[in-house]
């Protein structure tokens, strides 16, 4: 393949003597080490780089930075695709493939194009006037398909995401000459410094402008720069590092790019200097988005800093100072520059001083026209001062329209801008945060011009490259009303594309402020909103992927039950055995029967556990709970029910009183965090005056069930258990003691499932070992492992509802039927008024019922009763738990039943997905309801 | 309406559409209107409307403090759907639907609805559980709803990960549901209500109420008095602020709603894809922007700004849905301002003042309910008496007691 | 335990000391502090009992060789008559020691906190979140971290730190 | 992101803090009318500007603590701990 055509013979900071090979679109490309993608591809002679959004338009590259509107490719690198990345910021790399947008059938001739040579028929708003017949569903397929700039490739990410945490006195964003001298200053002030760059690696403008800094070279004061900073051991400097948000409280996030994967920085910092430059922003003429045609800045750019001559005849369009002066450097770096064309009568006497004798030709006063060309610029018409059409052939045009200060984080810091007609842009006015801007970014002299579109068709002059959006739709919007610039936007969405407006929205709101007259001040400018530019969202979610994306609890006896072949499941944050063996439906009536029959031992440690002392603990649980344990003797455990200020039920336990100003307080497992917190909040905020002490201790003690007619022999058997037979070891009883081992444990005589049941807590790290004693000793008679699955039908069979099961968010108390205890209650607790309140008070509200059914029929929890008969069906509530019962061989069930309670042997019919059933309403508990097995 | 076509579009290229006419009127303010509706938003917009077109009462204006449509109308998830628990819910959220269904025709202003449905997903048998007993109160409310399998929601969902930390076992989908395009309600209603007589005035803030022994008999605007028979709050995260002005309190917390979107992609996701308990949505624009989001900010915020915290969470929680995502870059972030009410249920009808009507408390779910919001608020002012879709959705249902809890008992917010 | 190992980090888990988590009421704060020599707030204390700062009247000791009973036994003893609660909290915590130059960044990927050598020297303590979960964070050197988290996320924080180092 | 300075432990991450509304709120007495009562459970001040709350510091030393907080720009105006009155406007915490 030929060597890259349009490379310079000297100059740019690459590396000559390392090629690099690419391709773009399959065609074999080479750069060097030190190109860009962007560089690499004008270097091979690559004009057309993309299609425009909307029309399909071929298109160059524009820019050399962030900007870059239309060079958005597929790049990959070997480890898989990724879309939308920007050429001019991509570095070359060996073997490198990049693809433009998907065009049919090729990037040089493009079926799409249709669209652009009938685009008199889709101005602004198009799609809001039709396709609503039949409905916009029936065009809606066609158009999708022509969206979207980039292509997803699912493909395995190898990429690795970190997150990193800082802290420093001061961000500099940006490292050009601004930046790294304001680093400077605030390293020689012994500041911790952190200064984050964009570009590969640090100089900005110095890289390629040849202006003097401090009187030095630009890169020799750059080399000396580096020095120092590099010597402040509280200075670091990180390159390819984008800083993307400015959020409250001066927390600023950088995306970081480099060999390492990507990063996502979260920076603390007690100030920000912003030294982000300014923007050159695209002159209005016909054809301005012709490939060829690029901002002068880039174009001196490519030259400078990597030797790449952008065409072999270029001309330079311009309306500002700065423009000539990068046409001069672009001419004395060896690029052709055979003309200028400035609308200004006259321009800065030194600059076209200057050009003349380097053999430019000068058009000042002109009217620039249009640009002829189908691939690539050919040649540009414009009117001369004496009114004369001229035409001048070329193959790329520097044009520079002005500039505009890169404001966007200043403004997410909740800085206001002013516009600052001198400069033709907007400016830093102030901000309530220790926000400092330095540089071009403050505003930069010598860049303003006149900004009108060309005497040509509006058609033809595009304000948004990436959206493509023209002049006429911008006329367009504001004949329509749509002239607030958050309006113009939305409909003609100029600024909306991957670049956010950074080389449209200045342009747009000049031609708004000329269209109604205003003052561009008074336009305003749209929200800048985050990112400032777009960030892979995977540097976003960092390590939060699969098992980081949740931390996940492990019981303490975890690898016990693993080897038992426990399958776990995650329930409230933990991950518990939801029953043994492969089979699921096998293993869990299994389980039930063990219980039943000999005994089971269930791994309860997730149980919340939370130790309430002082004088005022009795009274503070009285009113925590509805139910009062203020009765309660020492060694006696209560049942209890937690409402919130709604008096809607929120977590059921067992409450124990170890001595008389100390309580242990039992939650359910998905509650023990939130009832802890909860405790906590009554504590300080209502009763802070009180002497009162809450101490969740639930991560320190497992908790060992063992329940079945057996288990009281079974855990008797344990050397240095107490005497189990001794009186006054009822149900709810709460002891104390200590293993032969020196295992201390606190036992309950506490049943869920309605066998005998002994809940056995002990020292977390203690719990494998006296795991596997209980096993080995139970072993004989017929002691399993049971999991979660297994439970909820052995407490299904006792009728025990569970709350947020059996209860929604909006199931009070009266409805679980605890009005006894609500009317029997003397003092204030939580959620006591709200019962009052008719509503709450209704006969036919949604109340707990249990129900029966054949086993024949299809009744399962989310199934609603609903009124039988004709007329419209209407839900009368649901199942909230249903099975078969493996005991007692019949359909059973929880459901909440519009008047359940005075519904008792009433048949209700019930719908689940079309189908119908009958069920009747019956007592809740099920199985043993005299309790005779709890006693043993 | 007529106006807008594809014939029109033709003859208007002939000219190079220079002789659109504006959309709307830009009126300056009469001293005096028969209704005055605070919030050019979606809901006051199409209240205006209604009150026009179904009840001729045409002298009509609809103030905003900024320009139309630029609260929650232009930051909202453009979701329309109808799969709601309480009966009450259902029956008024379907009837929105409908409306939706022939909106593009009957304003002349193509809303671009698309009903690709709309996906939820559980993460585990309880959930599931959840679903199913949600599915069945929509099936029972009359309104289309499917359980679908794993297999089945890899075949609606190409790209999604069932093997999540926290796995999918099923899920449901209406098929009604889907998308529309915010911007063009929002401009659909105003050109509608516009050409009907309505005067629409942008950059007119409402500062206060002239009230007379508890009767409403106008507005204090940054541009004068205004007088009005009746008067309409319409202004969705705000409602508090101008309800503080006119002197009642309101049971609702403002918070700031969290948006993203990604680049535009070539078409990747049909459905909208919704988990509840992960909190994350996400759908595809026209455009081919993923629209994505859940989370609100966790504290009072009026703060219409991108929040840190939030998008890190939503984004790891699109990316454990859709790994495939993780190359896609973030283009923006926005926030809109959600009035929360403790039962996650609008309040619709009369306030405590005479002749002031309140229409908010829409949390994050108001823009699928712009038209029959502004239907039966239309109805609501005309006849002094609440619509009866809305009857229950009543300021005073909080002292009863009457919460229609949509939140707890379907166990996700709308 | 498994322990894990990268340029500039090491990480090792370091259970097995006596822990007992002791409340008083705020009224008898100072008075505890004064009788038990209790660390002051966001430090370590190197007093023996050894306590960290846990939150206004609250402090997690460790027992120097002594078991739980014991060191509930003094704290009961030198605070008779202050309303307090001392528990055994030495299964609760899983302790690991992260080390090394690299220490500050590696906990840095997953907190807020300021671990900047100036402002979290050797001695400091907090209580954090890190990683997403619960974290009690010691500075027991210049490069040398003591970390507990509640126990049964012990598996999960080990993955994490292990990831990072990969 | 909101960096909340808690008075025990200095500035920190919000995300280690639970918020927990409107403070200040008096508990009726039981007695207390329907309307009183779903004022003190519904009802909130929600203003645009400065808003009087609390916070706990939940991964911190779990303390509940007031802020006033500016609701649009978000600034802290004053911190006081439980039980403290509201601060007067503009003083500093």
């Amino acid at each position: 393949m030929a060597g890259p055509s349009y490379r310079l013979p000297e100059g740019g900071w690459i590396d000559r003597s390392r090629p690099l090979a690419f391709t773009f679109n399959g065609r074999r490309l080479q750069g060097c080490a030190g190109d860009t993608l962007a560089s690499a591809l004008l270097a091979a002679g690559i004009a057309v780089v993309g299609r425009s959004f909307k029309l399909h338009r071929p298109r160059g590259v524009l820019a050399a930075s962030a900007e870059e509107p239309n060079a958005l490719v597929t790049v990959d690198r070997g480890d898989g695709p990724v879309p939308l990345a920007r050429a001019t910021l991509t570095p070359l790399s060996e073997g490198l493939r990049a693809e433009s947008r998907r065009v049919f059938p090729a990037l040089g001739f493009d079926l799409a194009r249709i669209i652009d040579y009938t685009r008199a028929l889709w101005p602004a708003g198009f799609y809001n006037k039709t396709f609503k017949w039949p409905s916009w569903h029936a065009y809606e397929w066609a158009l999708r398909r022509m969206a979207g700039l980039g292509r997803l490739v699912p493909a395995p990410d190898p990429t690795r995401y970190r997150h990193v945490n800082v802290h420093c006195d001061v961000l500099v964003v940006g490292a050009g000459p601004a930046g790294l001298t304001a680093a400077l200053a605030a390293a020689r002030a012994g500041e911790d410094v952190l200064v984050a760059e964009q570009a590969a690696e640090p100089g900005g403008s110095l890289e390629y402008d040849p202006e003097p800094v401090e009187g030095q070279p630009p890169r020799e004061w750059l080399a000396q720069a580096l020095v120092e900073l590099a010597r402040h051991p509280n200075v670091r400097l990180v390159c390819g590092a984008t800083v993307a948000g400015c959020y409250d409280h001066g927390v600023l996030t950088i995306h970081g790019t480099g060999d390492a994967g990507e990063s996502w920085w979260k920076v603390r910092a007690g100030r920000v200097v912003l030294a982000t430059g300014a923007i050159e922003q695209p002159l209005l003429f016909g054809n301005n988005d012709l490939p060829g045609i690029m901002l002068a800045g880039a174009v001196h750019r490519y030259a400078a800093r990597y030797g790449v001559a952008c065409g072999r005849r270029v001309i330079g369009v311009v309306n500002n100072d700065l423009g000539w002066r990068a046409l001069l450097a672009l001419s004395r770096a060896g690029v052709e520059v055979v003309a200028v064309i400035d609308p200004r009568p006259m321009p800065d006497r030194a600059l076209s001083a200057a050009a003349a004798e380097r053999g430019i030709a000068l058009h000042v006063g002109a009217t620039p026209l249009t640009a002829h060309g189908s691939r690539r610029v050919r040649s540009f018409d414009f009117i001369t001062a004496d009114g004369g059409r001229e035409r001048v052939e070329c193959d790329a045009i520097a044009m520079s329209g002005g500039f505009s200060p890169t404001l966007n984080l200043y403004a997410q810091a909740g800085g206001r801008l002013r516009h600052d007609p001198r400069l033709a842009s907007f400016v830093p006015a102030d901000c309530r945060r220790p926000v400092e801007v330095v540089g071009a970014a403050a505003g930069i002299t010598g860049g303003a011009g006149p900004i009108a579109p060309a005497p040509v068709a509006s058609t033809s002059q595009w304000v948004d490259y990436l959206y493509d959006v023209t002049v006429a739709d911008v006329e367009l919007a504001v004949r329509e009303g749509f002239d607030s610039i958050e309006h113009l936007k939305r409909y003609t969405t100029v600024g909306m594309g991957p670049d956010q407006g950074k080389t449209s929205n200045r342009n747009a709101l000049a031609l708004v402020a000329a269209l109604t007259g205003r003052d561009p001040g008074a336009v305003g400018t749209t929200t800048c909103r985050p990112p400032y530019q777009p960030v892979t969202l995977g540097a976003i979610a960092g390590d939060r992927r699969g098992d980081f994306y949740a931390p996940a609890r492990r019981l303490p006896g975890h690898d016990w039950h693993a080897r038992q072949g426990a399958e776990f499941e995650d329930f409230a944050g933990w991950k518990r055995p939801a029953w043994y063996g492969r089979d699921r439906d096998a293993g869990i009536a299994h389980e039930v029967g063990r219980v039943r029959q000999a005994a089971g031992l269930f791994d309860a440690s997730p149980l919340g556990k939370i130790e309430v002392k002082g004088p005022a603990a009795a009274e503070f649980l009285d009113f925590i709970y509805l139910t009062a344990v203020s009765g309660l003797k020492p060694g006696r455990a209560r049942y209890a029910v937690m409402l919130n200020e709604n008096g809607v039920v929120i977590d059921d336990g067992v409450c124990a009183r170890l001595t008389d100003d100390h309580f242990l307080v039992g939650t359910s497992a998905a509650n023990a965090g939130r009832v802890a917190h909860w405790l906590e909040e009554w504590r300080q905020c209502e009763w802070s005056r009180r002497e009162l002490i809450v101490a969740p201790v639930t991560e320190q003690w497992a908790v060992i069930t063992v329940a079945g007619p057996r288990a009281r022999a079974i855990v008797q058997a344990l050397p240095g258990m107490i005497d189990l037979d001794a009186g006054g070891l009822a149900p709810m009883s709460q002891r104390a003691g200590r293993l032969d081992d020196g295992t201390r444990y606190r036992l309950q005589t506490i049943s869920f499932s309605g066998e005998a049941s002994f809940e056995l807590s002990l020292p977390a790290d203690r719990a494998p070992a006296v795991i596997e004693r209980l096993a080995e000793i139970g072993a004989p008679a017929g002691l399993g492992p049971i999991g979660v699955e297994a439970l909820l039908v052995l407490r299904l069979e006792k009728g025990h509802p569970i709350v947020g099961i059996d209860t929604d968010g909006t199931t009070n108390a009266l409805d679980l039927g605890f009005g006894r205890i609500v009317a029997g209650r003397k003092t204030d607790f939580v959620g006591a008024r709200s019962l009052a309140r008719p509503a709450d008070r209704s006969a036919d509200r949604r109340q707990l019922v249990g129900i029966e059914f054949d086993p024949s029929a299809a009744v399962v929890a989310g199934a609603h009763f609903v009124t039988a008969g004709a007329g419209p069906r209407r839900s009368e509530g649901f199942v909230t738990s249903a099975g078969i019962s493996p005991t007692l061989g019949k359909g059973i069930g929880l459901g909440l039943l519009e008047g359940g309670h005075r519904r008792r042997g009433e048949l209700v019919s019930v719908f689940d997905q079309g189908r119908r059933a009958t069920v009747r309403v019956v007592d809740r508990c099920f199985y043993d309801p005299g309790g005779a097995r709890i006693r043993g | 309406m007529r106006g807008y076509s594809f014939p029109a579009l033709v003859r208007h290229a002939l000219t190079g559409h220079r002789r659109w006419p504006p959309a709307w009127r830009s009126p300056e303010p009469k001293k005096s209107y028969d209704v005055v509706i605070v919030g050019a938003g979606g809901h006051g917009l199409a209240t205006a409307y209604y009150l026009a077109r179904n009840h001729g009462v045409t002298d009509v204006a609809v103030l905003d403090k900024g320009w139309l449509g630029g609260g929650n109308s232009g930051r909202n998830t453009q979701v329309t759907r109808s799969n709601y628990f309480w009966p009450q819910s259902a029956a008024f959220y379907d009837r929105s639907l409908k409306l939706y269904e022939r909106l593009g025709q009957e304003l002349n202003f193509n809303v671009m609805l698309s009903q690709r449905g709309i996906l939820t997903l559980a993460h585990s048998r309880h959930e599931l559980e959840g679903l199913r007993r949600w599915t069945n109160a929509i099936l029972i409310n009359g309104i289309d709803s499917e359980l679908l399998t794993p297999d089945e929601i890899k075949r609606e969902v190409p790209l999604i990960n069932l093997d999540a930390r926290f796995p999918i076992v099923g899920g449901f989908i209406q098929r009604r549901g889907g998308l529309s395009r915010h911007d063009a309600v929002v401009w659909g209603y105003a050109r509608a209500a516009s050409a009907l007589g309505v005067d629409i005035v942008q950059r007119c803030e409402v500062t206060g109420f002239d009230i007379e022994d508890g009767r409403v008999r106008g507005v204090q605007t940054r541009r004068g008095a205004i007088a009005a028979g009746r008067v309409c709050l319409a202004v969705a995260g705000h409602t508090s602020v101008l309800a503080a002005r006119a002197g009642f309190r309101v049971p609702i917390t403002s918070m700031a709603l969290q948006a993203m979107v990604t680049e535009p992609l070539e078409p990747c996701l049909g459905t909208v894809v919704l988990s509840p308990v992960i909190h994350s949505y996400v759908a595809q624009s026209d455009r081919g922007e993923l629209v994505f989001g859940g989370g609100a900010d966790v504290y009072t915020s009026y703060a219409q700004r991108g929040a840190l915290p939030v998008l890190e969470d939503n984004v790891a929680a699109l990316l454990e849905l859709f790994p495939a995502f993780s190359r896609l870059k973030l283009m923006r972030q926005w926030a809109g301002i959600v009035d929360i009410t403790p039962d996650t249920t609008p309040i619709m009808g009369r306030t405590p003042v005479k002749g002031l009507y309140l229409n908010g408390g829409w949390g994050t779910g108001g823009y699928k309910a712009i038209p029959a919001g502004g239907e039966t608020m239309a109805h609501t002012i005309v006849n002094d008496q609440a619509h009866p879709l809305i009857a229950d959705f009543s300021l005073e249902r909080f002292a009863r007691g009457a919460l229609i809890d949509e939140g707890a008992a379907a166990g996700v917010a709308h | 335990m498994a322990e894990h190992a990268s340029p500039g980090v090491e990480i090792a888990r370091a259970d097995g000391r006596t822990l007992v988590s002791l409340r008083v009421v705020a009224a008898a704060a100072k008075a505890a502090r004064e009788r038990l020599g209790l660390s002051e707030p966001g430090r370590v204390g190197q007093s023996d009992p050894c306590s960290i700062w846990l939150g206004p009247g609250h402090w997690l000791l460790f027992g120097g060789g002594i078991g739980p009973e014991e060191l509930i036994g003094r704290c009961v003893e030198s605070l008779g008559g202050l309303v307090h609660l001392a528990v055994d909290e030495s299964a609760a915590w899983a302790v690991w020691q992260v080390s090394g130059a690299g220490a500050r960044d590696a906990l840095a990927r997953g907190t807020g906190l300021d671990l900047r050598p100036a402002r979290f020297a050797a001695g400091a303590s907090a209580r954090t979140r890190l990683a997403g979960i619960a974290a009690v964070v010691a500075a027991l050197g210049e490069d040398r971290f003591q970390v507990l988290i509640e126990r049964s996320h012990a598996a999960y924080f080990g993955a994490w730190m292990a990831d990072g180092m990969r | 992101m909101l960096r909340i300075p808690c008075p025990w432990c200095g500035v920190r991450d919000e995300v280690e803090y639970r918020f927990g509304g409107e403070s200040h709120l008096e508990r009726p007495a039981p007695d207390a009318a329907d309307a009183h009562w779903a004022d003190y459970l519904f009802n909130r001040d929600n203003p645009s500007g400065v808003h009087h709350e609390r916070w706990c510091h939940s991964y911190g030393c779990g303390q509940w603590f007031n802020l006033a907080r500016d609701t649009v720009t978000h600034q802290i105006i004053a911190v006081y701990r439980m039980g403290e009155p509201k601060p007067a406007a503009g003083e500093d915490g």
